[in-house]
């Protein structure tokens, strides 16, 4: 199985959760992280004293699919969090040894 | 500390014991009389030595009512004013360490003036510091004091005034934010009220202090609310103790930014609210001096806002929420000498003109000297209350407070504008005592302090925060 | 610390050795000095003749009293009341945009109104706009204006209204938050206080003003403290600005969550808190009409916050802490206009009926047209605002203010319960002018605005989110 | 917006040019106005019997302002000051349900109040309770209650007593906290207020009450403004609802901690400014007796806060914020039922003895006990409550408030350290009185709402937060 | 070694740590996550408009781990994370090539 | 590629953050995290009922590089990040299978 971890913009995040269930992937942990990478940040100026934010409010999504699943997976976070302007995010793909779903410790693709 | 604590148990149970005696015989009810039916049998001249008394004690719940909501507003800007607008701009670690330093200030220096400070202060004694007539608040109940202020019992004068002994050192605190011990933080405020706030308050307000300007001062210096008393002397202590301290670790190579303007912003309000009750109610009773005030101080605040806004749009292309709150409250610390002495055409020029000078303090001065006034205490109130105690003897005039009069009671020229050029050479007097006061106190102050306790919390106390190194807490718990 | 200390206490008793000596001479009772003592040579009349004028003194004391505290009170219904119930309901990276925008008309509408707003509403002139008799607030002063309020200094009278003039324009800022241009915000504010606000102000509340009810109105309409001239035209105004800007980007599909209720739960008990001053200070005196607007304004808040709460509960299943706080402010707008003519149980109905409409109108009537009006400044102040003066028009009644007399001097019958069913109907009118005057004049201003600055921010900065886009700056900055 | 900015200017002055005309005619001094102009043809006694009327209108005007004011004052403690103060100290999840419990009541109290609260309370009746001659506030208006304030209208008796029936209740809630049904809360707390406060508060304050040292009581207990009342009433029953509910899921092996300092911060600063409008306003009028009970109330409420602050330093070798401001608040409660009757220095004393005992309730003996009062209700105001009403039996004076009079209306010693050692047992069978009436009572209602609706909520709703499962709400939503 | 990755209910979390701690996993680091799977979520209602929130607050532990204690790991959490309602969570496991303690530089398993 | 791990105190941030931009990683994703270990914590005391705090606040850097980079960043992150005190962190090196940028669809080495 593959943990598919997906970095986007947060004004992205509802249209890749649909479009991710469509392609029957339900199961994800979600949290908020600050990227830093090409796209520039912006200036804050506090009583004249500027400083500069390259840490910029980003969503994580991790979800661990079945193989098979991973290529649909991938092909709709593209579709709908793709904008074409720099910060778009990045996608990046890990093998998983094993998954257990603590409820009914259930196993492997089972367990997704 | 235990010692010392029952120490202090019994004293004051000692005083306690000693001073319940009669005291002040509470004037003779005069509530439901209020309506007095009018007797016929009565004579006339009865009904109308009745009615003097009643008209005395009508006006006097008038101005009682005034003084005592002042009284509540002025503690409103301490706590929660102040404290929010401090704690807001320093970073979470430090929030609750910030806005205790405000509030323990309520209490200690309330504990103070209760035994001693009100006396110092307000007694008359030398022209430097008041005697100890009113240790203990001894004599100090419902009968007016008539040098101070004849239609409001004396209890109200007394506990009004608390307040401003109370926020000043408060302001101070903006300068070593995020660094200082609270041991060494309390005891350099106990220190401080005693050294150079009374001294201070007593030689502008007190009864024949040097610089009053109506009970027998000898350089008669305009101060209606407190611009040398209260902000010059904390402005310029807030420099002392940042220059003393030095600077925090990391500025100002790391960003500060604040945790919270949302929290500031909600400070500045409720200062500027708070404030009427600070101006306003330094005309000590409900009159026509307190509404002009009270629109003075307003229209300074509103300038003030205008002026730094501007003057941040021109320099950043953008008005910022911090700029806006900030510039409002460098307007209310120019006006508060002058609240009660301009019109408030003027009071929008000292606004304006406060909030830019203040603007330029904050975000060029300090960064080229490189000093690191946390907070800006300096940069507002130390700044804004010398401009603001100049600009008083330049547009204080007798049109709205009449307060020189020659020997025929016809008022004087007061100010710059109303004919008194001599107005704003006291005012530089003023100005300058109270600089050199602040700066020699609070040097020789720190120096005493840094040897008994230590002045600065250990470097990984500062870099966990105070919140968890001082008081062992944390200001927010969001985690479920 | 402890050495410190006992030198502290040492020098102490020290020092009051020294100077325990006389001191609190202060006995001479002089709480009556103030109504000067009945010198017995001085003739009856005189005595009597001085006593009038210290009777009106000691009058104008407590009325002024009240009525600064009132302005005060009304001050921080903006800032920092309202700006924290609209800030709590925007999305976290727009909260410091959103509460600019209330304390920036505190700034300017200050100075609009010291120039000339004042004078545009409350000199006398034509029917719909004051002259310019008071520019600057020329002959503003100490001395009352009998036509408004006979025992208060007029600077007071002029500050008190000027709370209004603030607050009023602050209102429509929930319709279009998260997405208008800070610039463009201040541009239409400014016109809208001109071409909106003042004509208002002054046909209702204005010397000779067209609708004014007792100061020589064609069309007597009742409004005790702004329903029609500060929620209708801001409601109204804010239902057009909303339907002219458009919906936020994801506008309903989006989830759009307030970023913090417990914000707008401060926001909203200090606005009840506040609006004390609003409708008990439009009394402009603190006599017992105060005490009755005070009651009705109270009870009206109470019953509101149930009547939206019941609704909600039978709806959903649960009654939320947004619903009631709503719901209480609901009230507190239906109330205004009738605050000082109804009894405290038509209070209760007042504000029952308020609440359950608003909210039917946020709930249900809002979805159904689909304009996005965010904050529901349309829903709460146009719809209660409404309501709440043709409801004026039925329950206001003689026995709580007499304000129609025949020429005998008898009160006449007042709203339609007391027998005066001619009332609604110049409520109608009233309430028709205010909402013809909103939508007119507030279409013409944005196209105005539009044109010369644009009215909405950029998609990019819409997404980013104000506080960055406008301010440069963020609301919380909570890593470490 | 450059150009805006000159058009702008450019139409003022034109304005003006048009318009600048004649106006300001103003002139004609009105301020004697007021008074009536002494005309010389009217009898000397016709202008005496006019301004005696006059007088008690300006007396009136000076009492009512202060009044309202405090009626106002005594919301704010309600709303926002303690559902602030309690939202904070809940874990995150529970905070709206935490601050809709005051709020609620706010409303609900409100309502009844007007109903028949009042009435119960006020009108006489039995020696237990009222009668319902007040009915739906028949009979409540602007006429003052000589009985209970003679200068101000009655209604403002009415809603200034109203907000301490709406803060009573909301104490309890503290209790508790993040684990009662809102509809059980509801239900209880309509039956509280009908079957505990209304009773008690009628025994001590009604006219004719058991308790009421004034008016007619048979045991006079003093209870200045609401020790027995409010602080012991609520604080026990608080007790009797910790230990019926049980505590807490995971209370107290998981930690529990406060999700907001600063909230809590916040709402303490309020509740102490609020807490003179308690206090002060109980004097019922703006004389030299408010002034008396506003400074005894701010110097318990610091010296309390020193002695909390103190006992922590002194076993934890910290102070913490929400040790001084608990302090504070401890300090503000025990000095409610005497703040009318005791001099600074023994407010002082009260004070610091409240400020340690309290902190010992509650961090040593609640933890003995192992009852789960989770916000301390009892631990505060319970204990303070009782603490303080048993200190005024020991510390009132006759030169502070001369309330009993022998039949010449010669004063009489008060408390114990006036000589009347008698008074510490009326004030000890006062304590028991509202000590057996909450346990009672409140046992017999939780009975009752348990059968009914079931007081806990379920185990999966605890878990959840009350946000959720009660109101449908999160407090914050901070995700972008 | 291996690195567990654990998603579990908040109200779980301290049972959780203290089994892991008995087991000898003492290192690991912490984080506030939103899950989004089965569990269905609830409805907020705001002035009318409701919303359906299905991302639920979870916490997430990361410790990883020699080998063979992954086993033990995994029972830990397992045991005391369970409470047989959908929502319990998941634990991914994963291959970890090396870890480095910042303080010392000392690297593999002894690093942990 | 390689995915490093770096968990630091959050007073290193900013020099490490710059470091890693000296050696050439730019992108990287950052998320505040609670970090248990050896570090003991503190005890936070209210009304009188004390309780320790054993989660110290920490931040994590992810950052996926190619595997040729892969030293150099530990390099640059143990030299800024060290204090030589207990808490320091760790950081963990994982093996990446593939990276993709979202705006461009670029994959692999390409992509970071
Ligand atoms: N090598 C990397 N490792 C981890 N996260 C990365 C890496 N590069 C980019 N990111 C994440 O992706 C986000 C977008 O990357 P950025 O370089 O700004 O834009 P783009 O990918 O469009 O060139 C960054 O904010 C960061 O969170
Ligand atoms: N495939 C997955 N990848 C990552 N996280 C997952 C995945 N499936 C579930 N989760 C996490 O586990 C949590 C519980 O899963 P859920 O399906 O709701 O319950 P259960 O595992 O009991 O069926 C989710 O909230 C989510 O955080
Ligand atoms: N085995 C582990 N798995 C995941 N994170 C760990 C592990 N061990 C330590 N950490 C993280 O590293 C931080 C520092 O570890 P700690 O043991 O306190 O100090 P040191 O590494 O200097 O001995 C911890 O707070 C935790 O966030």
């Amino acid at each position: 199985m593959k943990k598919i971890e997906a970095i986007i913009q947060p004004s992205r995040f509802d249209a890749v959760k649909e479009a991710l269930h469509e392609v029957g992937v339900d199961g994800m942990t979600v949290s908020e992280v600050r990227g830093h990478g090409r796209q520039k940040g912006h200036t804050e100026v506090y009583r004249g004293s500027e400083y500069t934010v390259d840490l910029l409010p980003k969503v994580k999504l991790e979800m661990v699919v079945p193989d098979r699943m991973a290529d649909a997976a991938v092909q709709a976070i593209l579709k709908t969090a793709k904008t074409g302007k720099i910060g778009d995010g990045k996608i990046f793909l890990t093998h998983v040894d094993d998954a257990i779903r603590i409820r009914n410790e259930e196993r492997g693709d089972a367990a997704l | 500390m235990r010692r010392l604590f029952l120490g202090l148990l019994l004293g004051t149970l000692l005083i306690s014991g000693l001073t319940a005696a009669p005291a002040c015989a509470q004037s003779t009810d005069s509530q439901g009389a209020a309506a007095g039916s009018a007797s016929s049998s009565a004579s006339l001249q009865e009904q109308v030595g009745k009615l003097q008394q009643q008209v005395a004690d009508a006006r006097s719940s008038g101005d009682n009512a005034w003084m005592l909501v002042c009284a509540a507003l002025v503690l409103m800007m301490t706590g929660p004013g102040l404290a929010l607008f401090y704690g807001g701009l320093v970073r979470k670690k430090n929030v609750l360490g910030t806005m205790m330093q405000s509030f323990i200030l309520l209490a200690i220096v309330t504990v103070l003036w209760a035994l001693f400070g009100y006396s110092l202060v307000f007694h008359s004694g030398t022209r430097f510091i008041g005697n100890l007539g009113y240790l203990f608040l001894h004599g100090v109940g419902a009968a007016p004091n008539p040098d101070y202020a004849a239609t409001i019992p004396q209890e109200t004068f007394m506990v009004y005034q608390l307040m401003f002994a109370i926020i000043t050192p408060a302001l101070i605190t903006g300068a070593f934010a995020e660094r200082m011990k609270f041991s060494a933080m309390v005891v350099f405020m106990i220190l401080w009220t005693l050294l150079v706030y009374d001294p201070m308050a007593h030689m502008v307000w007190g009864k024949g202090g040097l610089l009053n300007a109506t009970l027998g001062g000898v350089i008669p210096t305009l101060d209606f609310a407190g611009g040398t008393v209260v902000h010059i002397t904390s402005g310029v202590s807030a420099l002392v103790c940042a220059l003393y301290l030095g600077k925090r670790l990391g500025y100002p190579h790391e960003p500060m930014p604040p945790h919270s303007v949302v929290l500031s912003f909600i400070g500045a309000c409720l200062l500027w609210v708070g404030w009427f009750g600070f101006n306003a109610g330094s005309a000590l009773a409900a009159g026509s001096l307190a509404s002009s005030a009270f629109v003075a101080t307003h229209f300074a605040a509103a300038a003030a806002a205008l002026g730094w806004s501007a003057a941040e749009w021109l320099r950043n292309g953008k008005a910022s929420v911090l700029g806006a709150i900030s510039g409002a409250v460098a307007g209310l610390v120019a006006i508060t000498p002058a609240a009660g002495f301009v019109g408030p055409m003027s009071a929008l020029v000292i606004g304006l003109i406060a909030g830019v000078l203040c603007y330029l303090m904050v975000a060029k001065v300090k960064g080229r000297f490189g000093y690191d006034d946390s907070l800006d205490a300096f940069g507002v109130h130390g700044a804004g209350g010398t401009v603001g105690a100049l600009l008083t003897g330049v547009f204080a005039v007798r049109a709205v407070n009449p307060i020189f009069k020659d020997a025929q009671g016809n008022a004087l020229a007061v100010g710059l504008i109303d004919g008194n050029a001599r107005q704003v050479i006291n005012q530089f007097v003023g100005v300058v005592m109270a600089w050199v006061l602040a700066i020699v106190g609070t040097l020789v102050i720190l120096k005493i302090v840094d040897v008994l306790v230590g002045l600065r919390v250990r470097e990984e106390h500062e870099i966990q925060g105070l919140d968890l190194s001082q008081h062992g807490e944390e200001g927010y718990n969001l985690e479920v």
